[in-house]
């Protein structure tokens, strides 16, 4: 196979506070290859979405740092790119969507103008060709009006008006990649759906690798090839979707399904809910960061930290010293008998 | 019982999984080790109680008489004497110990400064709660009477009834002459910010889900305003009357700097600068150094203690445990 | 099936196994200008025309997006606002029905001992400068109940009861995490024994592992003290998993109400057909097989709702001449499944 | 939109009535303005008759007051044969109507402000108005008007040299701090704002003339700045470059101990502003974009932290206003200031009125300009 677009290896990113270090993003590997779908999934405080910060170089000192690892972009580190070449990349070959659309545009400059502003940047084109592109970009995001809406400012239109429109700033100079941390949280349902799959729409339609950082397992679902699964500031365990629905490795992923409410249940059962509450980032527990929450810890758990390795399927990983041992799947069946 | 401890022990466990610690930490613990943490706060609380308590303890303690000239050994008056041992900040020019007439002088500008926090305290929270809690034509004529009080420029009135004090016939003399008077004026001036401050916070308070709650529980009116909203309100409130607190001081000062605030004989601060600004030009600078820098660390102290409990109470600060 | 239809009856009695009836609820909220006088010059119709009852035991959940109007149709039922017509019959058991929107303030206040609310964002719902013993006792205090050592005693059996250690009295919300607020903000509404609770998003602020701890202690308080719950959310998928009826509402109206597996699996009205297809289902194999409605435009503002059928602007199926100009009643299609829609049809979408 | 501007007059229109109000009556409950002409010895020449007529102090409190109130409004010399001021205001008016038709409505109060403003400075250097504000109590012959309106220009002088100061300052100052969160010169920047902003403008005012103008001369011999008045004796045969020395000698001192407390009020707020808009969404999604950092400051940061300062401004207004009262006395500057203490020495009873109700409109004038220069800066801001 080719190279991966993008190739992270052991990234860590601490935050210095007060009450000590954050350790955000905890020696984290993974790849991601062109035209892929990766979906990271976590709850809050598991680090997703610093990784995608440290990826965009978005981490700014003194408050956090890449303290090591390297994150290999189409072959070159892009940590150890100065500031200008980085300005190259972001935008023009990795692209960003945010959160939160109705905090993410500059509220006094037009919709035009920020659209405008990153294509005369990075495709070096006049400002009147940049205003073609920029209108055919809204075009594309099926906003109708595309003309007026130029001139509009952020303020006036609804949150999935706005998140369409960084859509369109982010697939305006063809990215390789396109970051979107939590695109649809802030958003309903039916908005969710639509933007959804406008944006994978376009993203194939390109050929841009999605690498989609969400907490909605069911986004991840309908959407992903592969995904990978955060907790406490590591990788617990990766695979296709198809792997790590069916037949999860990690307790934690296990118990994360089991918790979730699900809408083609036809018979009302109890959930299955992981104990406690996530760790302190500050204060990790020793070896195997889920071990206080979870079910099947024994004295090994507690002295080393368990690394990812091959478990189930060919392809899936998981980071757990009994993945090999607990058969999950099982449990799952058992338990659906017993009730 | 067994059963109890059982589960007892469970939740110790859940605690210890959810890095809960055992010990509990009160809302005036957290306030002192956020207070303690800013240095410069801890300082200027220490300077204000030096000053208020050589202030209010001056009688007792071996000063001059503040009005009465220092004679020297054959009866002459010793006029614009520089510092020296015995008199630490000199004399003024009609003889006067500098140093007594300066902790005098902080009487006035104490009780100004107290007397006037307090009233603005006091009306702002009363009109901005009424305002915040009752919205429609008390809130709209309340704050339609606020809008006008802001709109007063502060000085040019000040200046006008600190003039016009003295010479109000049928006001008591300690009205007219002292400094309960320019309190009194500057409070009533002054309290308009802080009551559109504790309106908002009630406006936004009043829709807060624990107040939903109460009112859910049942709980009337009083129980919502002073169990729930007032303590929920209590830092804007403290902070916005420390800052009045210190530039009544200065305005004080400067109404007597003036010449329209406290009468003479009776030491004030801004009497002292205007005084010692006349004669420093000729080299006797004493005056309006020391007068002047007991000003400016008061009213310093003042705000940088209003900063510092600006951070203290701020309930979305967090602290970690030791 | 449309030739049995019957509207919705909104003058009958509340009947006994029914603890809640809430007939025509409307709450409109008004738009002020004015240069020096403010005038109302329109309303936001938030909640316009709701109908619907509460079995006794039941859970009925309300789902709708953000400014559907279903938190407003809550606090209007509990009257943490007045509503501005309308009736809402609670009927206690063993004592007579009572409307809400006109009771007194004696009744009123004896009745929120029976109705209590939990409300979505844990952060917000506890009062940062009051111990968990006060927040817990609150309800107890307000209604003079017991002694002060009798409350204290009473709240350590409630943090137990939901979960957490009764050593706990003396701390404050801050030191604690965003489940074990939400546990005591479950406490404080159990603390008069209420027969009915509006549960009100409880678990949408909560990480996913915290969500199922949160909706196992709210089946669990429910088998073991008979309560009734009204569950607000937008969470289609909660909703299904806890509800035994499900109302779904749009720009302030009920558009179905049926059985959770009646509108799950054979829904009626186009709004909930999209609704139901935009959720995703956390199952890769059900997703790759699934076609999704899409929805056009954005939901029209409340201050101004299109007329005739409020979903006509967005309906795959509205038919110009009739959604457009009539509005459509709430009818009783199948048994116990109620729509509001000229053109109703059961279609799977999952 | 525009209800919310005439809303805006008509409350500050209350405001000043109340603000003449309450000075009027304070002046009065200290003995009658007669006592105060006894005191001034101005009893000759029917003067207390024609006071007693022009002020009604033969009649009831309220009476008097709206007596004065009416006075005060009404044009003492005004002559319609005059055709620039018609031909003004038809400009005027046509302009309006223009901009009514085509400016955006977002900038529709701006430019007419404008266009106001200009007709309202050509109309008054033509039309030769005066307004009836009586004699001072004091010379017994002076009229009001001009003591007032020739100082106004002074104050105006000194308190925007303030403003403009503070603002030129204070705002790089808090930006710089900003960028250089918990720097040496951030901390530094911090402590000197609240040490400047505990320091009263009298007590740097004497400060400032007594070691920068008088001491620093005796010791060095050179006359740095001048420590009374605007200009110097001999202003008018100077060379035009020596003009600006002379105003410059004149209006530092003065100007600096007004603009100090503001100075460090804007230097904070900046800061925070500045601190705020740099941890917002937005300008991580510019940084996103691949924007330079220069980019980033300059077009999205800058503007958005500098518009929060306007309201700031407005607020300082009357607190400048203020300084200048002090200042005004402490450097002799011929202001509306230094007359206003000079006519309460006295009790000059128009004179005080008349300068309180102009402090009171210029503060108004300037609040509603900050609102509509808001409204010209942030795309957000809507007017009901």
């Amino acid at each position: 196979m080719a190279e991966p677009l993008l190739e992270v290896n052991d990234l860590r990113t601490y935050f210095s506070t007060e009450e000590g270090i954050v350790r955000a993003v905890d020696g984290i590997s993974f790849t991601l290859d062109r035209q892929e779908r990766l979906g990271i999934v976590g709850e809050s405080g598991s680090g997703k979405s610093v990784t995608a910060m440290s990826i965009m170089r978005l981490i700014e000192p003194p408050a956090g740092e890449v303290v090591t690892g390297t994150i290999t972009f189409k072959g070159r580190n892009l940590l150890e790119y100065d500031e200008a070449d980085m300005q190259d990349i972001r935008g023009g070959q990795i692209a960003m969507i945010f959160q939160d659309p109705m905090t993410a545009l500059n509220p006094v400059y037009t919709i035009g103008d920020q659209l405008m502003e990153t294509i005369m940047l990075h495709q070096k084109v006049s400002r009147k060709e940049a205003y073609d592109i920029a209108l055919t970009a809204i075009e594309d995001v099926q906003i109708p009006g595309a003309k007026s809406r130029m001139e509009t400012y952020p303020h006036e239109l609804s949150g999935g008006m706005r998140q369409r429109i960084m859509i369109a700033m982010g697939l305006s100079c063809n990215p390789d990649l396109l970051i979107a941390d939590e695109p649809t949280t802030a958003l309903d349902v039916t908005t969710q759906a639509q933007i959804m799959d406008l944006m994978l729409h376009l993203a194939d339609e390109r050929g841009t690798a999605v690498m989609l950082i969400t907490h909605d397992l069911g986004v991840v679902a309908g959407f992903c090839d592969n995904v990978q699964v955060m907790y406490g500031g590591g990788i617990v365990e990766k695979g296709t979707v198809g792997q790590l629905f069916a037949n999860p490795q990690h307790p934690y992923t296990w118990g994360l399904l089991g918790s979730l409410a699900r809408m083609d249940e036809e018979e009302q059962h109890r959930l299955r809910s992981v104990r406690g509450a996530p760790p302190s980032l500050i204060n990790l527990p020793s070896g195997c960061r889920f071990r206080p929450r979870c079910d099947f810890a024994v004295d090994v758990c507690a002295q080393a930290f368990p690394l990812l390795r091959d478990s189930g399927e060919p392809g899936q990983e998981s980071a757990c010293h009994r993945a090999n041992e607990l058969d999950l799947k099982s449990i799952v069946q058992e338990e659906e008998v017993t009730a | 019982m067994t059963d109890t401890r059982g589960a007892g022990e469970r939740l110790e466990e859940l605690d210890a999984v959810e890095g809960l610690a055992v010990e509990p930490i009160t809302q005036w613990d957290l306030f002192w080790t956020r207070l303690r943490r800013h240095r410069l706060a801890m300082v200027a609380a220490g300077v204000l109680t030096f000053m208020v308590l050589l202030v209010v303890l001056a009688p007792l303690l071996p000063f001059e008489d503040p009005t009465q000239r220092l004679l020297d050994d054959t009866g002459r008056t010793l006029r614009n004497i520089g510092p020296r041992g015995g008199i630490l900040f000199g004399t003024d020019e009609l003889g006067r110990d500098v140093l007594s007439r300066v902790v005098y002088g902080g009487r006035a500008s104490l009780i100004v400064g107290g007397v006037t926090g307090a009233l603005v305290c006091t009306m702002g929270t009363l009109v901005g709660s009424i305002a915040g809690y009752y919205p429609g034509p008390v809130d709209q004529s309340l704050m339609r009477f606020t809008d006008l009080v802001l709109g007063l420029p502060l000085l040019p009135v000040a200046i006008v009834v600190g003039r016009i004090l003295p010479d109000v016939e049928w006001l008591p003399s300690w009205v007219g002459d002292g400094p309960i008077g320019i309190a009194l004026l500057l409070g009533f001036l002054s309290w308009g910010g802080l009551a559109r401050i504790v309106r908002a916070e009630f406006l936004s308070l009043r829709e807060k889900e624990f107040v939903e709650a109460a009112r859910a529980a049942g709980a009337n009116d009083r129980r919502i305003v002073f169990r729930h909203i007032l303590p929920n309100a209590i830092s804007p409130i403290i902070v916005q009357t420390t800052l009045i607190v210190g530039i009544a001081i200065i305005v004080e000062a400067a109404l007597s700097f003036l010449g329209f605030g406290i009468p003479p004989p009776t030491p004030t601060w801004g009497g002292i600068v205007s005084e010692g600004g006349r004669i420093a030009v000729r080299g006797f600078w004493w005056q309006l150094v020391f007068g002047g820098t007991a000003l400016v660390v008061t009213v310093l102290s003042i705000n940088f203690l209003g900063d510092g409990l600006r951070d203290a109470l701020d309930p979305t600060q967090t602290i970690e445990r030791k | 099936m449309t030739e049995v239809a019957s509207t919705y009856d909104t003058t009958a009695e509340i009947s006994d196994d029914h603890i809640l009836r809430v007939d025509n609820l409307v709450k409109e909220f008004p738009i002020t200008r004015g240069v020096f006088f403010k005038k109302q010059v329109g309303a936001v119709h938030a909640v316009a025309d709701v109908s619907f009852y509460v079995k006794r035991g039941e859970t009925l959940g309300l789902v709708g997006e953000s400014g559907c109007g279903k938190s407003t149709t809550a606090r209007s039922i509990l009257r943490l606002l007045e509503p501005t017509s309308g009736d809402v019959w609670f009927n206690p058991e063993g004592g007579d029905p009572v409307n809400i929107p006109t009771a007194n303030k004696e009744t009123l206040r004896n009745l929120r001992r029976e109705l209590q609310i939990i409300f979505q964002d844990p952060y917000a719902s506890l009062n940062p400068r009051m111990t968990v013993a006060s927040i817990v006792a609150e309800p107890m205090t307000v209604h003079n109940v017991g002694t002060k050592q009798d409350r204290l005693d009473r709240v350590k059996e409630l943090l137990k009861v939901v979960g957490l250690s009764p050593e706990h009295t003396n701390r404050y919300p801050h030191e604690f995490s965003g489940g074990q607020r939400q546990r005591i903000g479950v406490a404080r509404a159990l603390a008069l024994n209420p027969s009915f609770m509006v549960l009100d998003e409880p678990v949408s602020a909560l990480d996913v592992s915290i969500q199922a701890q949160v909706l196992n202690l709210l089946q669990d308080l429910q088998e073991e003290l008979g309560l009734t719950y009204l569950f607000i959310a937008h969470d289609l998928s909660v909703v299904r998993h806890i509800s035994d009826r499900v109302a779904v509402m749009y720009l302030g109206r009920i558009v179905e109400l049926a059985d959770r597996n009646a509108l799950y699996e054979e829904p009626m009205h186009p709004y909930t057909h999209a609704l139901l297809s935009a959720v995703p289902i956390p199952d890769p194999e059900v997703e790759s097989n699934r076609v999704r409605i899409i929805l056009e435009g954005d939901i029209p503002s409340p201050a101004n709702p299109p007329s005739g059928c409020r979903f006509h602007t967005r309906c795959p199926k509205a038919v110009e001449g009739v959604c457009d100009t009539d509005d459509p009643q709430l009818r009783e299609l199948a048994e116990e499944h109620w729509v509001a829609c000229h053109y109703p049809e059961v279609r799977k979408v999952f | 939109m525009f209800a919310y501007i005439i809303r805006r007059l008509v409350y500050g229109a209350v405001t000043l009535i109340a603000l003449s109000f309450i000075v009027f009556m304070m002046l009065q409950a200290a003995g009658s303005p007669l006592d105060r002409l006894y005191l001034n010895n101005l009893l000759e020449d029917g003067f207390i008759e024609e006071v007693t007529r022009l002020w009604g102090l033969d009649q009831p409190l309220l009476v008097q007051y709206w007596k004065w109130l009416t006075n005060y409004v009404q044009p003492l010399d005004f002559s319609p044969q005059n055709i620039i001021p018609w031909i003004v205001l038809g400009i005027v008016a046509v302009a309006i109507a223009a901009i009514w038709r085509f400016a955006e409505p977002r900038f529709r109060p701006a430019w007419i402000l404008g266009v106001v403003f200009v007709g309202a400075m050509v109309a008054l250097r033509n039309m030769n108005i005066e307004f009836d504000w009586g004699i001072s109590f004091n010379s017994g012959s002076t009229l009001v008007w001009d003591e007032v309106f020739s100082r106004a220009g002074a104050t105006f002088r000194l308190g925007f040299t303030a403003l403009g100061i503070a603002l030129i300052v204070g705002i790089p100052l808090g930006i710089y701090q900003a960028l250089r969160q918990y720097s040496f010169f951030d901390q530094l920047g911090t402590f000197s704002a609240f040490v400047a902003f505990s320091t009263p403008i009298f007590v740097i005012g004497v400060a400032l003339q007594t070691y920068v103008a008088f001491r620093f001369e005796e010791w060095t011999g050179v006359k740095l700045f001048f420590v009374a008045g605007m200009t110097g004796d001999n202003y008018a045969q100077l060379s035009f470059i020596d003009q600006m020395g002379d105003i410059f000698r004149h209006l530092t001192l003065p100007a600096i101990s007004i603009a100090l407390i503001s100075l460090a009020g804007y230097s904070r707020f900046q800061r925070a502003s500045m601190l705020e808009v740099m941890r917002s969404d937005y300008l991580r999604t510019a940084k996103a974009k691949g924007l330079s950092r220069r980019t980033i400051i300059v077009k999205h940061a800058l503007r958005n932290a500098l518009i929060p300062i306007v309201t700031l401004v407005s607020i300082d207004i009357a607190f400048i206003i203020g300084g200048a009262i002090i200042t005004e006395s402490i450097f002799g500057w011929p202001g509306l200031g230094r007359k206003y203490i000079e006519a309460l020495g006295v009790v000059d009873f128009p004179v005080i009125m008349a300068i309180v109700l102009v402090i009171g409109i210029g503060i108004v004038i300037m609040n509603i300009v900050a609102d509509i220069l808001y409204g010209v800066l942030d795309p957000r801001v809507r007017y009901d």
